[in-house]
């Protein structure tokens, strides 16, 4: 009974999840494109990463399987590379410093 | 839902089309990255989507999505990447000879 | 009863990562912005991957090291990737908002 | 610490070695062994048994990053839904007594999680960083706060 | 009969080891015996008694394609002026030529002319004969082109080898016809299928194709424009090719296919059309000219002529007269080609207006001209070959009944037109002797002091000469053994003819006399008519028609190349996008492909429309970036998004690798874009927008309308099940997507690393080339 | 035998690693490419013989059946383009040095040399659908990294353009195998043909059918897709033009006869009847360009055009002898194309010009050059009895039979001005006056005439000894025709 409640309130807590982390993606994306800076487009879109580990987390919870963690640990290696790089990008213009330099 | 997809990969192809037709080289190559992205999608949204579960072997499941277009898209994903890595230095090699970013202003009937 | 749990955690973790991006939107300039994406951001989907992480424990049995491991690295990325990016923003002359009360790094490093 | 690890882990090893069976549980006996030896042995090293720093780590990180974070998440959520945002924002320098510059990095990222403030950059002799906070009413204070909590904890794991 | 052919072209390809020795004998000497052991061998053949005979050699069974020779009586007598001519002719060239020059070329190129020339006229497989043919064209190409430091000798080359070939590939197409029509590739095959021929519904495009090839080649107008350029080569090559031999290929062609094309109303049309009006006009023409090989030109044009409408007239008296007026002309005009080339040698000039009075320098070489003009004129002498021939000509003009308007119009013009064309003919074969050899010499014009030709050089010449005297004094010999035998073979039954010098007050007689009598008349008040001559071509040139053609197919590839190929990718891009959707629309829509019938599709859930939403609305958000961090970002969201919607559909393995490529695409872009430009506003027109926009848009929904129908086309199972089935059982994995690539399609993974080690090679090539290429 | 199958793929591609790896010494490099592609000719003629002797060979990789492993297919069409290749590629690495610079050849030209034969090798081989777009990609991969390779201004401004038509064209192929997997449910060639036909090839298979055409039409440089390929063709260096030129349209032109002789032949009417306005627009529009331009080595690359024409020509006609026309011009004009690329650029180098209009009496200082040039340039019109002519023949005849004249007219038409398009070359630039400026390197311009030379000489041979080739011609052409061998081969239980 209890077991039976469980599944059904995960399955709506999930609906209302998923639909969240989307909506939450929506906004990022509206700043992603509107920006007005740089550094703005950036956090959107480091947020974006951040909202789509979430996003595949519920899917890991949805299916039930485990080979989905690949991809959020991936995601969030990526993510933290990525943004440090646009990070450094949008300071120096260089994301690997040269030796020139 | 697939013609769901089917319309957000033609989408993908015609942003990327009119990218393409630009003169900048940056929106050049942004084009030919959307429609990359568009021709994947169609190869995923052509194989029955969301039939079964992941294509990793579980006991207890019989069903499964087909893997044989993810393995095809996971082959072209990649070698669009090399494609594209390398139109990218491409870019900025043109660039940096023919001291524009502006394709109309390269179409050159010189040989060197 | 494991199910509730993991669904309240993933509802919490889903109302943060909202919210955080709500704050994304609506903060005035990209210092306050950068707030809500290293707070509420991160601990929303802290929260959703301890559920998921959860779930995986008891529902099929996984002790998924690689989610934790996730969890850990957001949690740690998070603030690093915050920092460089104000730090690029300030750098880069981004505007402050306007009601910017106090600016000494303005006065320490005139650009 | 770090010759501490090295050392325990080679006792894990060498104990993989012994029972011949080069298995996870193995490794874990072995690990549980070395532990052991070292604390055993902890007078002859060099620094402090470094499972102790372990737990001050630990300590450090869950009860006051992890609090700090819930705290100031709830904080953000809120402003986040306010109608109108009638806050302050500022940047102020924080002195720090910390030298390392990993040490620095860490507390910049603490600072960045902690309620309301974000780092923005590190002066160039180290001497401080500046922290961008979202309500900046009193700047003594949140230095204060930050010293208090942080700094502290950070000087705890290293020192 | 095969060595006999191929040995000029074996000897080609040894003349340029031989002419090592050329400063020591002259190369001409050494290969002198090849031709004349060809003529002696063909000699053999000749005689009352002579039956055709077939050799043949494989070449290309399968494709029915072989080297087989029918030596018939046409055949024969080619053969015999081929060889014949050619060894007067080499003879001749060496006193013509100075060692010092380039003779291996030149012998070279003759011999491959030879054997050609032999094997055009003894092939009967047809692919066989068009070969040869084109080595013809070639040869000539490579003569005329001799001197090719002179401008017109390259102009001259390339327009004989342009207007030829163009009737090379014409007599293909026809020939191809033919074989398709017969089933054969053997002339004497289709000979014997005239009638499926003749009432093949191809017919009219074989006749087409055939003529064209045979006009071009034997110079019948318009055509005929490449002959005068053709001057340019040595004389020799004049005498030999555009008087004696290959020019004649034409002729040969139509008179081989005679059997089979005479007494056809359109090949009556056509070829007697053409043959008078080339006739008329080149000998209107021959009496412009004041460069005696100019006069010859035309006069072999205006011949020529004359012998393709005999041929088309098909009648028996008719084709009796061109075989022999063949002959006649061969001779004839291979001494006046050589004793032009003598004046030429000895006084260094062609020109008429220069030239005069000398008889008193070379009274040998004159003798010999009055002989070969004469017989050109048709003065009705016993001893002139070339009168017999015009004779019959007239005589063969008067004898055509045609039915049908064109036909019968064209027969009451004929002899109009053969009696016209003759007079001019006349005309300028009066001026080429008289304005030569007679009236006031002027030799202080002259670049060099005139004296007599070295005996050997006038040899040829006299042999020639001989041959007009012989065959005019004894012409029943030659018709018995040779003529006849070549006139059966083109009327293909017997067309035994006698020849006579006199056959009575015949109309054809009073024809040759009103010739004469007019011809002299003008010829003597030739100041008057002057105008006349200067009159017609002036604008119709067709000279004019073929370097306007030529100019044009550069100016014009020019243009039309310029207009599209304008370097700008976006209209390529513009053109290859709009004719895809053009042409696969059409398909699409003809072929009812549309199928919207839907088929069972997944369900809908919220996030996957709003992730789908998002791809999209960034997608479209690149085009209004203007920021190039901006459209690097949007364009990672793209990505990203995309890897999402892996998760969502179950498939992990590209998710990550969608994750990893997309992260390393983004900062590659950051890396090469820092230096570039930021994006700026379009400018471009508002028509230029609305195309991208339309273009964009069509194509998008092209690949929708298809993608939606294909999907609802699902015609079988996927071989899916397979790799389900397999993964473990054969593959020793769990993970389906890693086991297909790394096992069942492992050459894909194996050639995609590859991919990525090439772009790696060149990249750094790139990037290294540019270092070590210096700071410029 | 059959694992030799995978050889003329893997080999190249093991070579390209081993090129790359050898950069130190240039000489090195050079001597070992060397021997490696004579060897690798020596293996592919020896699995050439025996596959003519003996049929086709299919190599299921993995040991995989087919439909579900991929299928390398060693039928006598694809060995017979792979020995073509290599024969070519030869030919190229033995000129290759006297053209290149030292930092060219150490930079990579030999390991993307290999790559690039790899990828053309696989692409005719190979017998899936989905692993042809990889060998595409492949062969492009090391197209792009020769074509760039020099670094010029002009060349990286044509490349990018290059670049950018080939991966619109590779994407394109991916969406046609999307379509077809749904429809079929399978990518392997033979597969595909069986499934196709139970459902004769529907109307909207005929439409991605299109796809799939213009796709291969990118890379083959039919009309009206071929704006890429002049430029692109002209600004790299004279070797790499010579491997563009032989090898890379002609995969694309294999892929059409492939495809349009095995899969979509249920529709004839519409496809094969499009292609055949499409051969003819082809044939002038390349040929107008090959005359409309004084720069020698651009008139040459205009000229690969017409040739895709005829080629084309041959599979819109679709009957037996059409398309053995088509399959024995494909070959012919590999070679002859490898041949007056190798020329034209030991031409622009003794002129030290590309302008036709500043060269004049080339032949006096090199007659080889100059009649080699003739030779090859009487090959690509068609003159018998050359190799172009025996193709030539059977395509008339295919287009006589058809009573596709104005097909007919066109197609003879444009070998006359492609004729007048190289005459042009030969009596402007060889013939005349000796030029100033000639270069006086007559031992190296001797050295670059002879691989034009050898290939000359295997055009004649081609065209003289047909007798000994056509059969097998033939026999593939009937074997195309037929499609039974094909499939049963490679779907054989
Ligand atoms: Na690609
Ligand atoms: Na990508």
């Amino acid at each position: 009974m209890l077991n039976e409640f469980g599944n059904q309130f995960l399955d709506i807590a999930l609906w209302i999840s998923f639909v969240g982390v989307t909506l939450s993606i929506v906004l990022l994306v509206y700043r992603t494109i509107k920006g007005p800076t740089n550094p703005d487009r950036a956090v959107a879109l480091d947020a974006i990463g951040v909202n789509m580990m979430a996003l595949v987390g519920l899917q890991a919870i949805n299916l039930g399987t485990d080979r989905l963690n690949d991809v959020i640990l991936l995601s969030g290696i990526l993510l933290f590379i990525g943004t440090i790089a646009i990070a450094k990008f949008l300071e120096k213009g260089v994301i690997i410093d040269r030796d020139h330099r | 839902m697939e013609i769901i997809l089917t319309v957000l990969a033609s989408i993908l192809f015609s942003t990327g089309i009119y990218n393409l037709l630009q003169k900048q080289l940056l929106r050049i190559i942004v084009g030919t990255v959307l429609i990359s992205h568009g021709a994947h999608l169609f190869l995923l949204t052509m194989s029955q989507v969301k039939r079964g579960a992941p294509p990793l072997l579980v006991d207890d499941v019989s069903s499964y999505t087909d893997p044989l277009p993810q393995a095809l898209i996971l082959t072209a994903i990649v070698i669009s990447f090399g494609v594209t890595s390398f139109l990218l230095v491409l870019a900025y090699r043109t660039y940096t000879l023919n001291k524009t970013d502006n394709m109309e202003e390269m179409r050159g009937s010189d040989y060197d | 009863m494991i199910e509730i749990i993991v669904s309240l955690l993933i509802l919490i973790g889903t109302f943060f990562t909202f919210s955080g991006s709500l704050g994304i939107v609506r903060f005035p300039d990209i210092f306050n912005r950068l707030h809500a994406a290293t707070k509420a951001a991160t601990l929303g989907v802290a929260g959703v991957l301890l559920g998921a992480f959860i779930f995986l424990v008891f529902d099929i049995g996984i002790i998924s090291g690689k989610l934790i491991l996730g969890i850990f690295f957001v949690l740690i990325t998070a603030p690093i990737s915050a920092h460089m990016i104000s730090r690029a923003a300030y750098n880069s002359g981004v505007e402050l908002t306007e009601e910017t009360r106090h600016d000494q790094l303005e006065k320490d490093q005139p650009s | 610490m770090a010759i501490q690890i090295i050392l325990n882990l080679l006792v894990a090893l060498m104990w993989m070695f012994l029972s011949e069976s080069y298995t996870t549980p193995t490794f874990f006996v072995g690990y549980i062994i070395g532990i052991g030896l070292l604390f055993l042995l902890r007078r002859f090293l060099p620094d402090i048994f470094y499972i102790v720093r372990l737990y001050r780590i630990f300590k450090l990180f869950v009860f006051i990053f992890i609090k700090e974070l819930i705290l100031s998440s709830v904080n953000i959520v809120a402003l986040a839904y306010k109608p109108k945002l009638n806050v302050e924002p500022g940047i102020f320098k924080l002195p720090v007594e910390l030298k390392s510059s990993w040490e620095i990095t860490l507390l910049s990222s603490l600072i960045s999680l902690t309620p309301g403030t974000l780092s923005v950059a590190v002066a160039e002799d180290q001497s401080s960083i500046y922290v961008h906070a979202m309500d900046l009413p009193d700047i003594e204070e949140s230095i204060n706060d930050i010293k208090a909590t942080f700094e502290k904890a950070i000087m705890e794991v290293t020192r | 009969m095969i060595f006999a052919i191929f040995a000029p072209l074996l000897l080609a390809f040894i003349i340029p080891l031989l002419s090592k020795w050329k400063y020591k004998v002259h190369t001409g000497w050494l290969i002198l015996p090849i031709p004349f052991a060809i003529f002696l061998y063909f000699l053999q053949y000749v005689g009352a008694d002579f039956q055709p005979q077939m050799v043949s050699v494989d070449w290309i069974p399968s494709l029915d394609i072989a080297l087989s020779f029918h030596l018939d009586g046409l055949s024969l007598l080619f053969a015999l002026l081929i060889s014949g001519i050619g060894t007067l002719v080499v003879l001749y060239s060496i006193y013509y030529l100075n060692h010092k020059e380039q003779l291996g070329h030149f012998y070279t190129y003759l011999y491959i002319f030879m054997t050609a020339m032999l094997g055009v006229v003894l092939s009967d497989n047809v692919f066989g004969l068009y070969a040869f043919w084109e080595f013809t064209s070639i040869s000539s190409f490579l003569l005329i082109g001799y001197w090719h430091h002179r401008e017109r000798s390259r102009y001259g080359a390339l327009k004989s080898m342009l207007i030829t070939v163009f009737g090379g590939f014409s007599l293909l197409a026809g020939i191809i016809l033919l074989s398709i029509v017969t089933g054969t590739t053997s002339i004497q095959g289709m000979v014997e299928q005239s009638d499926t021929i003749v009432n093949s519904e191809y017919f009219p495009f074989i006749l087409i194709f055939l003529l064209l090839g045979a006009f071009t080649k034997s110079a019948q107008f318009p055509f005929h424009i490449w002959l005068p350029d053709a001057m340019e080569a040595p004389t020799p090559v004049s005498a030999y090719l555009h008087s004696a031999t290959m020019v004649k290929a034409g002729i040969y062609l139509m008179a081989r296919f005679s059997p089979i094309l005479a007494g056809e109303p359109y090949v009556f049309i056509a070829l007697s059309l053409f043959g008078l009006v080339t006739l008329t006009w080149g000998s209107y023409m021959a009496v412009r000219q004041t460069d005696l090989k100019g006069i010859l030109a035309f006069s072999t044009i205006s011949q020529l002529g004359m012998i393709m409408a005999m041929l088309g007239f098909g009648t028996k008296v008719a084709l009796f007269a061109a075989v022999f007026h063949i002959l006649n002309h061969a001779t004839f005009k291979g001494s006046l080609f050589m004793i032009a080339g003598i004046v030429d040698h000895e006084t260094g000039s062609r020109d008429i207006r220069k030239l005069g009075g000398l008889f008193t320098f070379m009274p040998i070489s004159a003798t010999l001209a009055i002989f070969g003009t004469f017989s050109m004129a048709g003065v009705p002498l016993p001893f002139l070959n070339g009168f017999y021939s015009k004779e019959m000509f007239f005589q063969a003009s008067l004898d055509n009944t045609a039915s049908g308007a064109i036909a019968e119009t064209l027969v009451t013009i004929i002899p109009v037109l053969a009696v016209v064309g003759s007079i001019f003919t006349f005309i300028y074969s009066m001026y080429l002797f008289f304005n030569t050899f007679t009236g006031k010499s002027q030799v202080e014009e002259l670049p060099k002091h005139p004296h007599e030709a070295p005996k050997m050089m006038l040899v040829p010449p006299f042999i020639l000469v001989l041959g007009v005297l012989v065959i005019g004094l004894f012409p029943t010999i030659f018709n018995e053994s040779l003529i006849t035998h070549a006139a059966d073979a083109v009327y293909g039954g017997e067309a035994n003819k006698e020849i006579y010098f006199w056959h009575g007050l015949i109309p054809a007689f009073y024809m040759s006399i009103a010739v004469v009598v007019i011809g002299a008349i003008m010829y003597l008040t030739k100041s008057k008519w002057s105008g006349v001559y200067q009159v017609l071509p002036g604008r119709l040139s067709m000279n004019r028609v073929y370097d306007w053609m030529v100019e044009k197919s550069e100016t014009a590839s020019q243009r039309i190349t310029n207009t599209y190929m304008t370097g700008s990718l976006r209209q390529y891009m513009v053109l290859l996008l709009t004719a895809i959707t053009v042409i696969v629309a059409g398909v699409l829509i003809k072929t009812s492909g549309i199928n919207f019938d839907m088929a069972e599709t997944a369900s809908i859930t919220a996030t996957e429309v709003i992730v789908t939403l998002l791809i999209a609305s960034a997608a479209i958000a690149t085009i209004f970036a203007r920021n190039r961090i901006a459209i690097i970002l949007i364009v990672g969201v793209v990505g990203y998004g995309l890897a999402i919607l892996f998760v969502l559909y179950r498939a992990p393995d590209l998710a990550l690798t969608q994750l990893i490529v997309e992260t390393v695409t983004v900062t590659l872009f950051m890396l090469c874009f820092y230096h570039l430009p930021n994006l700026k506003k379009d400018t471009s027109s508002w028509f230029t927008k609305s195309t991208n926009i339309i273009i964009s848009v069509a194509f998008g929904l092209l690949m929708m309308v298809i993608g939606i129908s294909a999907y609802n086309s699902r015609s079988f199972d996927t071989i899916a099940q397979y790799f389900i089935d397999n993964t473990y059982k054969l593959g020793g994995g769990d993970n389906m997507v890693n086991v297909i690539l790394v096992d069942f399609r492992g050459i894909d993974t194996l050639f995609e690393v590859a991919v990525l080690f090439g772009a790696a090679l060149a990249i750094i090539g790139m990037i290294k080339l540019r270092r070590n290429k210096g700071a410029n | 035998m059959i694992n030799l199958i995978y050889l003329p793929i893997v080999l190249p591609l093991l070579a390209s690693v081993i090129a790359a790896l050898l950069t130190k010494n240039t000489n090195i490099t050079r001597l070992f490419s060397q021997i490696t592609s004579v060897v690798f000719l020596i293996f592919v003629g020896g699995l050439a013989f025996y596959i003519f002797q003996n049929g086709t060979i299919v190599g299921q990789a993995g040991g995989w059946a087919a439909p579900y492993g991929i299928s390398i297919v060693g039928d006598p069409l694809a060995i017979l383009l792979v020995l073509t290749t290599n024969i070519i590629g030869t030919a190229a690495i033995f000129y290759a040095p006297k053209v290149l610079e030292e930092k060219q050849e150490r930079f990579y030209f030999y390991a993307l040399y290999f790559l690039l034969i790899a990828g053309v090798s696989g692409a005719f081989m190979t017998g899936d659908l989905f692993n042809l777009f990889v060998f595409f990609e492949v062969l492009l991969m090391a197209s792009y990294g020769l074509i760039v390779l020099g670094n010029g201004k002009a060349q990286l401004r044509e490349s990018f353009k290059y670049v950018l038509f080939n991966l619109f064209s590779s994407m394109l192929f991916i969406v046609s195998v999307a379509y077809i997997y749904a429809i079929t449910g399978t990518v392997n060639l033979a597969h595909l043909a069986e499934r196709i036909e139970t459902v004769e090839q529907q109307g909207i298979l005929t439409a991605v059918g299109m796809i799939l055409f213009f796709v291969f039409a990118v890379k083959a440089a039919v009309f009206p897709l071929y704006y890429w390929l002049p430029n692109s063709y002209v600004v790299p260096n004279p070797v790499v033009s010579a491997l563009f030129g032989a090898l890379l349209t002609k995969v694309g032109i294999y892929s059409i006869i492939r495809v349009y002789t095995l899969i979509f032949v249920h529709e004839t009417a519409i496809t094969h009847s499009i292609f055949i306005w499409l051969a003819m627009f082809t044939m002038l529009f390349g040929v107008i360009g090959a005359l409309s331009t004084h720069n020698v080595k651009l008139i040459v690359t205009y000229n690969i055009i017409p040739a895709v024409g005829f080629m084309l020509m041959g599979i819109g006609l679709y009957t037996p002898e059409a398309i053995a026309g088509s399959v024995y011009y494909l070959m012919h004009d590999m070679v002859i194309k490898g041949a007056l690329f190798f020329l034209i650029g030991a031409l622009v180098i003794a002129a030290g010009t590309k302008d036709l209009r500043q060269m004049s009496g080339v032949i006096q200082k090199y007659p080889l050059l100059g009649w080699i040039f003739f030779i090859a340039s009487l090959i690509l019109a068609g003159v018998p009895p050359f190799s172009g002519f025996i193709g030539k023949i059977l395509l008339l005849e295919g287009g006589l039979r058809q009573e596709e004249f104005l097909l007919v007219i066109v197609a003879l038409l444009s070998s006359l001005l492609i004729l007048l398009s190289m005459m042009r070359i030969f009596v402007y630039g060889f013939w005349g006056e000796l030029m100033d400026g000639l270069s006086n390197e007559t031992k190296r311009i001797r050295q670059l005439t002879i691989p034009g030379v050898v290939l000359v000489g295997l055009a004649i041979f081609l065209g003289i000894g047909a007798e000994l080739v056509y059969p097998q011609i033939e026999s593939i052409s009937n074997m195309l025709y037929e499609r039974t061998d094909y499939i049963s081969s490679v779907l054989k239980e």
